[in-house]
């Protein structure tokens, strides 16, 4: 996978939380203050632009830059979040031109432990780890197993997927939906929902291929 | 939706521009949002240095001047402004004494000041963070991100900014700072939701004669969901909830606070009611604040902070305040 | 409706009980309603009397202070007080120098005032009466009650205060006073009509996207409805109306007020259009007011208020205030 | 007509003040302010407390007592009116201890005469004037013409709830409806509205007798 496929991957993402905008802020507005969907959208219109501006060359510059935009435009808990998984991410691919799933696989383990240094969540506390350490275990663990990149991709997304709808019974003990205690049970958590887009939009990416 | 805007994604810029052509005595930095005092960088002096979604003005922009804020950084609605704004701020107000960061406890303020820390940091300015969580209406708990920071801000902002003119070293004013946050409790009521110009509809909905109980000031849900009562079994509710948290005795600093639709003649009947509530109870009133400090958009609600007062505390709170929002003295 | 009130019957008692415990400084008479200087009367200076209708908070009380007026009477919620209350605040506030009534264009507040004046001579109190009446939204006419007083109200109010300090005589007071209504010009815009207490539903109703151009600060209808535009081309449609009526140049002074349910941050992108226009149009806004000043309860919309300034007219708005809702320079 | 049917006539006023508060809010709330029925309903309560606490012994007494209450309770514009009127009638009563029909005609017309002075309507203006200037003539013509107390009194309600239906087309030139200009053509004025519930109390309460 080169720099291209990545391009693909974050404008991909870019057109979701475009389209899914109303989607993720209505999320928030049930147990946040109802920008998670606004917040993204903002912040990867201005990755795009920025990913236009210095064409980086490597897949790592791709996500590295993406990651440094969303901290310096999004705000919110997301931005510094999603930001500093992205950085992480793209710090772990190093200067490669070109990346196998294995690599994919670290560089996505680099962003959960990024995020959860950061954020301090675990796993049952409602937010974006919910979908970010399941679909990364169960990438990694469809790669060791030597399977071949669909069937790879498709346990991320997958466990991505089940991870945000594990959420809605969970009671929020990180982020905003903290603050309504067992009121936050029943809800998807929006962080969780544009994570599950994300990793979605990455097998997609990937198995369209050039 | 009927609001008084141009364009939703405009609302911040404007406002400042209007902000800025209000008070010539502000620099306002519209490219990075930041509105800095403009006199500062005053040499010696520590800096203060607050921000956080627009939404709730005055708070923070409007508090920028003598005696009180240094600089603000204004967010989008409701979401926390990001490092590059925080540091821009801490830059333009950097005597040399160091720069002190008042962060309300939401996760996306704490993540993100922490980082233009880091980045303060990197520049070899030194910067002590604050965080400011009064709420009483959320459970505070190690495992969850504890209380919201709400109308105890408006103090803390005012009272460490009078230290901090008077000269005094960057941990006095962190310590006085911290002083007030731990002597402080607020709880909010919401008779209607907020609308965000970006989202075009209410928040929540709030049926006829039903309110929400410890509203947070981004129409986050509270406590319990209930249906109106009088302003003195209201305000009792909430000084109940506020007494069960810290003893309302001795001398209090109250503000009664408007969330942006609530008429003042309704802030002043809540005052009343406040105000016989804790006599009542004990404690006596030596200062107050009735009006709109720290909103939520258009939201009809109110809040109450209480702090308990000492001589010093007193003494900076009376102190000449000179900003769009608060001032006194000069 | 759902209000932050005890009775229908008691909002303008226990709102005033409030200011009373808010404001130590101020003497408030519950049982005629009137708010009164602490110093008052302060022998050799000049009266300054005013009132009218409650709902437009902190329009009459929150002026009473050094520096602005020495008593307000508060009527019912939009009734214009009684000549008792009137009678009993200019006994309250006369100093030997005579007293000035300072009266908004309404047939109530017009005739009340008048019987009061009546009374006050019956006592030898010299009494002089300035009306307000700045609303273009409204034609005038000699055989019409024609316009109303809006927003030139706290203008009138801060600047005659201001000379009164100076120890300027009654008939000087009532000059300025007047002068400044002559120079001022105002309307209003209504997004949403405001509820009163005792009625219990909105005084009208606005379709979604429908405003009233020229509302009263009573909620009376003004010129037409139309649909809502951006605050940009709003701002257009106020100031063309008031520019026909009076020329827009040289220094202003100009006031966007919040009617009680716009939030500041709102009111501060009207402002940014306001000084643009002017600007564009060669004037200059020399001094400004932006905020909630002169209110129709809970009504969401605003009203621009514009004043010629002179030197004169400056220095007197310039002069050290201490009211509750007007305050600098001490 | 001796003072307990004066005393009767205002606590008959009263009581219709309280009963159709809510209706002269309403006409008041379309081209005024939507406090006439609060204001009305507020002031005769405290006529009644007045005419309590120190029983006025002749109908002169009663009527002035009732202005000069109305005067010192009500406020709004229609206070001053309203308590003009009724202690001018009150005052052309003098303190006769019985009141023949010429008499209360002279009262009429005394605080006719009170209202146009103080408040410079004139018939036309889309006022209280407009019920109470045609009602008070037709009731001079009566009396002059020798017709019954029942016929006098008749013709006075009929013409002043005629007048009170005539504001409807007009257009107001006084008072706040004034401001409406056009706008205000098509609303029954709520003043001409409650003049003409005291004018019919007036017929009801001298007709039913002691
Ligand atoms: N401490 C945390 N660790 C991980 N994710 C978090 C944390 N706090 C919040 N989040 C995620 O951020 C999301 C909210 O993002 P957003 O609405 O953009 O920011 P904000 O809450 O500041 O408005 C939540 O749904 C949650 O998934
Ligand atoms: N100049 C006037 N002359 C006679 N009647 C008047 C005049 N101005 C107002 N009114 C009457 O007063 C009525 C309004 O009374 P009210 O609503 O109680 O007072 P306000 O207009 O001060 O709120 C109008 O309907 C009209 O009949
Ligand atoms: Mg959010
Ligand atoms: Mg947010
Ligand atoms: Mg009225
Ligand atoms: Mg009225």
């Amino acid at each position: 996978m080169d720099a291209d496929v990545f391009r693909a991957w974050i404008t991909a993402i870019a057109a979701l939380t475009q389209e899914q905008r109303d989607h993720l802020t209505q999320l928030d507005a049930a147990i946040g203050d109802a920008d998670h969907g606004t917040n993204l959208a903002r912040g990867f219109a201005a990755v795009l632009a920025a990913l236009e501006a210095d064409h980086p060359a490597t897949p790592g510059a791709v996500l590295t830059l993406t990651g440094r935009t969303l901290i310096s435009k999004v705000g919110g808990a997301s931005g510094p979040l999603y930001g500093t998984a992205f950085r992480r991410a793209g710090k772990s691919l190093g200067d490669a031109a070109d990346v196998d799933l294995a690599a994919l696989a670290t560089a996505l383990e680099a962003a959960l432990a990024g995020v959860q240094q950061l954020g301090a969540a675990r796993e049952g506390d409602k937010t974006m780890v919910d979908v970010l350490a399941p679909a990364t275990s169960a990438f990694r663990k469809a790669v060791a197993e030597g399977r071949p990149a669909p069937e790879a991709l498709a346990a991320l997304a997958e466990a991505a997927q089940a991870g945000a709808e594990a959420t809605v019974s969970m009671q929020a003990l990180k982020g905003r939906a903290s603050y309504l205690g067992p009121r936050s049970v029943g809800h998807e958590d929006p962080g969780a929902a544009s994570s599950a887009l994300m990793l979605g939009a990455l097998r997609d990416t990937v198995l369209a291929g050039p | 939706m009927k609001k008084l805007i141009n364009a939703p994604d405009n609302v911040v810029t404007d406002a400042l521009a209007g902000l800025a052509a209000a008070h010539p005595s502000l620099r306002v930095d519209l490219e990075n949002k930041v509105i800095v005092r403009g006199d500062a960088p005053r040499p010696g002096k520590v800096g203060l240095v607050s921000g956080g979604g627009s939404g709730h003005e005055p708070l923070h922009g409007g508090f920028v001047g003598y005696g009180m804020l240094d600089a603000a950084c204004a967010g989008e609605v409701f979401t926390s402004p990001v490092p590059d704004q925080m540091l821009a701020a801490t830059q333009a107000v950097n005597g040399g004494a160091g720069v002190l960061h008042i962060v309300k406890n939401y996760t996306g303020d704490i993540l993100n000041f922490q980082m233009a820390a880091e980045l303060a940091d990197d520049e070899d300015i030194e910067v002590v963070s604050v965080v400011v969580n009064d709420d009483v209406a959320v459970q505070d708990s190690l495992y969850t991100a504890g209380r919201r920071g709400v109308g105890a801000t408006v103090f803390v902002e005012k009272i460490a900014g009078a230290l901090a003119e008077e000269g005094a070293p960057l941990a006095d004013v962190a310590a006085v700072a911290r002083e007030v946050n731990e002597r402080s409790r607020s709880f909010g009521v919401a008779l209607t939701s907020c609308t965000i110009p970006a989202v075009g509809k209410p928040t929540f909905e709030l049926a006829e004669a039903e309110i929400e109980l410890g509203i947070g000031i981004h129409g986050e849900p509270g406590r319990e969901r209930t249906t109106i009562t009088s302003a003195h079994d209201l305000t009792g509710t909430v000084l109940d909830a506020i007494g069960a948290d810290m003893p309302l005795s001795g001398d209090l600093l109250v503000m009664v606070n408007g969330m942006g639709g609530t008429p003042l003649l309704e802030q002043y009947i809540l005052f009343n009611e406040v105000q016989q509530y804790l006599q009542a109870h004990g404690a006596r009133v030596a200062r107050n604040l009735v009006g709109n400090y720290i909103t939520s958009l258009d939201m009809q609600g109110f809040s109450v902070t209480v702090t308990q007062l000492t001589d010093t505390l007193t003494r900076l709170w009376d102190a000449p305040v000179d900003t769009p929002g608060l001032r006194w003295g000069r």
